[in-house]
């Protein structure tokens, strides 16, 4: 009985103290990991939409709520903003970025961050083809053709498709939501 | 998040901590601690060798007794020794065993095909039994180097398998590979008790030889300097070395591939020297006996079947007795063959060797008169030999063949066979022609008297050896051949002269079968003495029970005892019988063979209580192996053996007329050895010494 | 369909050792002989199916609310090794016949890099429970097949004529570049 | 002190993984595509080992026998996960490369070996040595093949271009079947050369003994490699 007792205290000690070290460096490194995460994986998206800005989006973004908002700046006046949305594609989420032109009100263009969808099939949608059709697209009748829209699905692959499009949509309604605060955020 | 951290992995830990602690303690597989001992003693090689699927059932049987505590058959003594403890029983002996290659040919074999495939000597059996000419030989594909799962065997540059005899442990899944057999699994009991089978890689002198000495491998030996592996592999089938190397009539080197080219090898000359050598030295070479197995043995009789059987019994581990008649052991060996051809002093080292294994004796003791076989029963002998020899002279079975002046041969050799009493003028009449009766002639001649043989046949003919008969017409015996005597002449009781007539075969060119008396032809020789030498026989007085019957048939062929030829096991399940007294007179060497034989009969009859036929037994000379044409590179003279100056030979009868060779005299002897398989050979034999004069090419015919 | 397609592509397409690299050291290491290999494919099918049956649970209503999705190799591996051992206490005790035919390769399992990568896998694809027991024998198949495979293929070329120095590890090493060089075309199939 | 230096350099050669000692081979054959994920890979493996010895070496006397494996594993297991957590912090990039493969760390068979055969039996010191030398030999043999294969598959080596013009690369050899092929032709480089040198000094060259078994992922739980020792 003894050594049951020795061998439960043992690991379970091992364990917690393994948690505690990890907490700490957790909690440590956090804010560092964040930062990486979003330059690495939204990083290089997002420059692509918000092309030609002349800051840094990512040191430079807010949060309203839970949607976090990247600005971009030309000649030090905010020109757009990207705010990243997921919608369900053929097999797990899609994540869009979507770039707003803040003056025109309409989109600088679209980028797909994250997704998990069929090699060769669903994948084209992240393929040119498809997403120069949200470039300067205007704020309403932003759909698939199927659904009267104007936007083209990738023949085969109309889960992804529809995926994105949701996504954008997704995007496109908190744009509309939080666009009285956005000339706010970077009054400075 | 710092808390919920913590907490899921501390519990997690608990968990998976309590349920393993619950679970190895409700989930107990109630296992008898022995069995993780018992297996921890084990190899851990799951070879199988021992007849189950993997060392844990192996120690599973150990515990629950169905198998004994030397189950494991790669492990040693040692393993068995700690199994035994943990089992609290006794550890049995446990004979050491070895993988060993027989085919020595390896790729220098006849080729009858060029085979390219699966890289597998099985794949290759496939096909007509694989490349090569010969059905036995080592396929050379390595399958059993494979196998092996101690990394025992690697192929030599020949071809053929090497055993690490240090890393063997004779799991036999070599042996079990091989589709040739040329790899097999042998303990000291295999190798000293293996007959000679037709599926063996025989060369024609192995054959030949009635103790299946293992003559190509000691020859090597002695070419590659290993003279105590040499004296070994001699021992492994002759105990004898000393005597057979110097009375063996060598039916080996007639049989000798070498003839065909020049001369046969002088196999027995290399056998003395191997075994002078260890005499000179001083020191006996140690040889390997397995412990006491607790078997009794009698064998009757210290001749040279006796000890032969002795020998061998000692060595596989059983504890033979030998009865002598006489106050000395060694019977014809020592005091009736001559000085001169076989010293007494080497037939007592020779004798002391064997005895010094352990093998007990009793002498002045005679079967029927002091012992029965029904005492030694009740002394607990499980087994009897019989080997008491063909000691009876049959009288001539002429006129006055019992007179005063006619003596029998062995008596008179037991009397004057040594240096004795002046014989000057004595005229002294030998009748026979075998190798006693040559052995008389050269005694008397020795102390000086006129001697005369009539001898049978003609001189080709004669049972004697050729050189002992060439040695008595140099010292001045006048041998008449193809006479036979007719009666004897008396004067005063004492014998004065023998009458004699010629004979005559039924084709002289021939000279086959009994030559017959030619009517008419007469002659008369003057004699005070008359040896009787014509033969010898078995004395069947000896072998009857209380109320006088005998206890044995007997053979008509050889007037011997009968028996069994192969198992010598006579009409008495536990009696055996070899050497003379069943063969009749006969070769040394045949002797031997029968104590080895007699060995092994005893040994199965010991152990399993019946004796199992040799599988595949070679009785005659294999007639493949037999070559008609041989292309041999290089031809050298045979060596010749240094005699007594005949002068020395006339007067005395210490000294040896043949005299030992030099070390390295033998060794370019041994280098004429072709080292034989069963049809394969080295065609360039002597290789290395066409620096000497003396060694040529052979031109052969057609090659220019 | 859709369950069709992920499980010829578990199988096939990305097979776990042939294409992912996953368990390459048993991969290589029990595959002398084909019932070795067949024992170890069903033992490592038996074991990842448990993995994903309690690591899933695991992720879903502990790791992810916490929070402390970042313990989750730590967790995995835990419960993976300690489930073994439980698997292998309970055959013993249970289904002694089964544990006599699997339960040599069930230790072998613990550091199984296969099993570890699936039950990860199916958190990072994010499949639902019942898709990731799919796709965890699927996978586990995958390696049934490469392991049986690339075993006969050893079984022939221990009797072949190998270089001296290929022999071994090495040769194996070469046959499943092959193997997976046939594997890579079954990419074409998803296309 | 000799003994320490003998620990550190065994695994630089003698027991070179995975070259001599066919250890690990999942990460080896997985993250070798290029000579900087070789390297990057090595790193993480030689942290998580030097301290999981050290840490193993240190509690080895508390630890009960029944659950050491256990408790080795949530050890490696922590220094993994501070890796992955430390690799996220600082290159991320290398660690979304390096993928599955860096929580796989845990059960790449180097760690539980060495913590089994050496650490478990050992004092801190040299099990530190012993961590540190394998952790380098592996380092080194990843970045070796890694080098080979982008040179070979991509043309590049640490992403700068072979200064050789006429060089077709062919791209096999960075996907899945140039590692298996790449790792079979080095084992056999290393094989003959072992009979080179055998031959040298008069040796009979022998088989690599138990290669196979070298390889498989647990010797640390095998039953016969156990004996072997």
């Amino acid at each position: 009985m003894r050594e049951i007792i020795n061998m439960i205290v043992v690991l379970s000690l091992i364990c917690a103290a393994s948690g505690t070290l990890l907490v700490n460096l957790k909690q440590a490194t956090k804010a560092r990991i964040e930062q990486q995460v979003l330059l690495n994986v939204q990083g290089p998206t997002l420059m692509a939409v918000l092309k030609g800005c002349d800051n840094d989006p990512i040191a430079d973004r807010k949060k309203v709520g839970d949607v976090t908002l990247f600005p971009a700046r030309k000649d030090g006046k905010l020109s757009g903003v990207a705010l990243e949305a997921f919608a369900a594609g053929y097999s797990g989420d899609i994540g869009v970025i979507v770039g707003f032109d803040v003056n025109e009100d309409k989109l600088i263009g679209i980028g797909v961050t994250t997704q998990t969808e069929t090699p060769g099939v669903g994948t084209r949608i992240m393929q040119q083809g498809f997403l120069k059709q949200f470039r300067g697209h205007s704020l309403d009748g932003l759909d698939l053709s199927s659904r009267g829209g104007d936007i083209d699905s990738v023949s085969g692959a109309t889960y992804s498709s529809t995926g994105a499009v949701d996504a954008v949509r997704k995007a496109l309604e908190t744009y509309r939501r939080i666009k009285p605060q956005i000339a706010t955020l970077w009054a400075s | 998040m710092v808390a919920s951290s913590i907490l899921v992995l501390f519990l997690l830990g608990l968990t998976a901590a309590a349920i393993l602690a619950v679970a190895s303690r409700l989930l107990h597989v109630a296992e008898d601690p022995r069995v993780a001992r018992v297996e921890a003693c084990l190899p851990g090689a799951n070879c199988g060798g021992c007849g189950y699927p993997g060392c844990s059932a192996a120690a599973a049987a150990v515990v629950d007794g169905t198998a004994p505590a030397e189950v494991c058959i790669v492990g040693n003594i040692e393993t068995s020794q700690r199994i035994a403890a943990i089992m609290g029983a006794e550890v049995h002996f446990k004979e050491p065993r070895v993988a060993t290659n027989i085919c020595s040919g390896g790729d220098r074999a006849n080729l009858i095909f060029d085979y390219k495939g699966v890289e597998d000597c099985r794949a290759e059996a496939l096909l007509y039994g694989g490349e090569k000419s010969c059905g036995i030989g080592c396929i050379g594909l390595g399958t059993c180097v494979k196998v092996c799962p101690f990394n025992a065997l690697r192929l030599s540059e020949a071809g053929v398998p090497v055993v690490d005899w240090n890393a063997c442990r004779s799991c036999g899944k070599c042996a079990e590979a091989c589709p040739t057999g040329a790899i097999r699994i042998s303990s000291v009991t295999s190798v000293l008790l293996h007959l000679n089978q037709t599926d063996d890689c025989l060369a024609p002198c192995m054959q030949k030889c009635p103790a299946q000495i293992n003559v190509r491998r000691y020859i090597q030996q002695i070419k590659q300097k290993d003279l105590r592996g040499a004296l070994l592999t001699i021992k492994e089938h002759n105990p004898l070395p000393l005597i057979a190397g110097r009375i063996c009539p060598a039916p080996c080197e007639n049989i000798c591939r070498r003839k065909i080219v020049d001369e046969g090898v002088a196999i027995h000359t290399l056998q003395r020297f191997v075994a002078d050598w260890e005499m000179q030295s001083g020191i006996r070479v140690p040889l390997y006996c397995n412990p006491p197995s607790g078997h009794k043995v009698a064998i009757i009789g210290g001749g040279p079947t006796g000890l032969s059987c002795a020998y061998f019994l000692r060595r596989v581990g059983h504890e033979p007795t030998i009865f002598e008649r006489r106050e000395h052991i060694g019977g014809m060996m020592r005091g009736v063959i001559p000085e001169y051809r076989l010293p007494k002093k080497v037939v007592d080292w020779e004798v002391q060797t064997i005895l010094n294994l352990g093998v007990e004796t009793r002498t002045g003791v005679a079967f029927g008169r002091d012992v029965t076989l029904k005492d030694l029963e009740r002394e607990g002998f499980e087994a009897v030999l019989i080997a008491t020899g063909a000691w009876k002279v049959p009288p001539l079975g002429i006129e006055n063949d019992d007179a005063e002046g006619v003596v029998d041969a062995i008596s008179f050799l037991e009397r004057f066979g040594r240096e004795g009493p002046d014989m000057s003028g004595v005229r002294v009449v030998v009748v026979g022609g075998s190798n006693t009766a040559i052995d008389v002639a050269r005694s008397a001649r020795r102390q000086n008297a006129l001697v005369t043989v009539l001898v049978p046949a003609i001189q080709r003919k004669m049972t004697a050896n050729k050189d002992e008969v060439e040695r008595a017409l140099e010292i001045g015996a006048d041998l008449r051949f193809l006479t036979a005597p007719l009666a004897l002449h008396v004067e005063n009781g004492a014998v004065s002269g023998v009458t004699y007539c010629d004979l005559a075969y039924d084709d002289p060119g021939k000279a086959a079968g009994e030559p017959k008396p030619v009517s008419g032809t007469k002659a008369f020789i003057e004699a005070d003495l008359v040896v009787a030498a014509s033969d010898r026989v078995v004395d069947h007085s000896l072998f009857t029970d209380a109320d006088g019957n005998p206890l044995f048939k007997r053979d008509k062929k050889t007037g011997g005892v009968s028996a069994n030829p192969t198992t010598l096991q006579t009409d008495i399940p536990n009696v055996f019988v070899g050497g003379e007294v069943h063969t009749g007179r006969n070769i040394l060497i045949q002797a031997v063979a029968d104590g080895r034989r007699a060995a092994r009969a005893i040994h199965f009859h010991v152990t399993r209580g019946a004796v199992p036929e040799p599988d595949n037994q070679q009785v005659q000379v294999i007639p493949e192996t037999i070559l008609k044409n041989m292309h041999v590179t290089y031809t050298i003279p045979r060596v010749q053996v240094p005699l007594t100056p005949l002068e020395e030979r006339r007067i005395s009868f210490k000294e040896e007329v043949a005299c030992s060779i030099s070390y390295d005299v033998a060794r370019k002897e041994a280098s004429r050895c072709l080292r034989c398989g069963l049809t394969c050979y080295d065609a360039d034999a002597g290789a290395e010494y066409t620096q000497d004069d003396d060694v040529r090419p052979i031109d052969r015919p057609g090659s220019e | 369909m859709e369950y069709l397609m992920l499980f010829i592509s578990a199988i096939f397409i990305n097979n776990i050792v042939l294409v992912q690299y996953l368990g390459t050291c048993p991969f290589m290491g029990t595959s002398k002989s084909t019932d070795v290999a067949i024992g170890m494919g069903a033992a490592v099918i038996f074991v990842m199916l448990m993995a994903v049956a309690f690591t899933w649970p695991l992720q879903h209503y502990v790791l992810t609310p916490y929070g402390i999705g970042y313990l989750q190799t730590i967790v995995f591996i835990l419960v993976i090794a300690s489930l073994v051992q439980f698997v292998e206490l309970f055959l013993k005790k249970v289904i002694p016949p089964l544990h006599a035919s699997l339960g040599l390769f069930l230790p072998l399992i613990t550091t199984n890099c296969a099993v570890m990568g699936v039950a990860i896998m199916v958190q990072r694809g994010e499949y639902p429970f019942f898709k990731a027991l799919l796709f965890s024998l699927a996978t586990g198949l995958g390696f049934l097949i490469a392991l049986v495979i690339i075993s006969s293929i050893r079984e022939r070329l221990d009797i072949s004529p190998v270089p001296a120095v290929f022999r071994g590890i090495p040769v194996a090493l070469i046959t499943a570049g092959v193997m997976s060089l046939v594997f890579l075309a079954f990419q074409g199939m998803a296309a | 002190m000799p003994s320490v230096i003998k620990e550190f350099t065994k695994g630089l050669w003698d027991e070179l993984p995975p070259f001599r000692v066919v250890l690990g081979l999942c990460p080896t054959l997985a993250v070798t595509s290029t000579a900087e994920n070789g390297l990057g890979m090595g790193a993480a493996v030689l942290f998580v080992l030097t301290l999981s010895n050290a840490i193993i070496s240190a509690l080895r006397k508390i630890i009960p026998g029944k659950v050491r494996i256990a408790c080795f594993i949530v050890i490696a297991a922590s220094l993994v996960v501070a890796v992955e957590l430390l690799m996220q912090a600082y290159t991320y990039s290398l660690y979304q490369r390096l993928g599955i493969f860096v929580p796989l760390i845990v059960v790449n068979c180097i760690i539980l070996g060495r913590a089994e055969a050496f650490a478990s039996r050992n004092g801190v010191i040299p099990s530190i040595a012993d961590g540190l030398g394998m952790g380098l030999g592996f380092t080194m043999s990843l970045t070796f093949l890694g080098a080979l294969r982008e040179t070979l598959g991509n043309g590049t080596v640490f992403g700068i271009p072979v200064p050789w013009e006429a060089f077709r690369p062919a791209h096999l050899m960075v996907m899945a079947p140039g590692a298996f092929i790449c790792l079979g032709l080095i084992l056999a480089g290393m094989n003959a050369f072992n009979r080179h040198m055998s031959r040298r000094k008069g040796e009979i060259p022998t088989e690599p003994k138990n290669a196979a078994c070298a390889s498989c992922a647990a010797c640390n739980l095998c039953a016969t490699a156990r004996k072997e020792n």
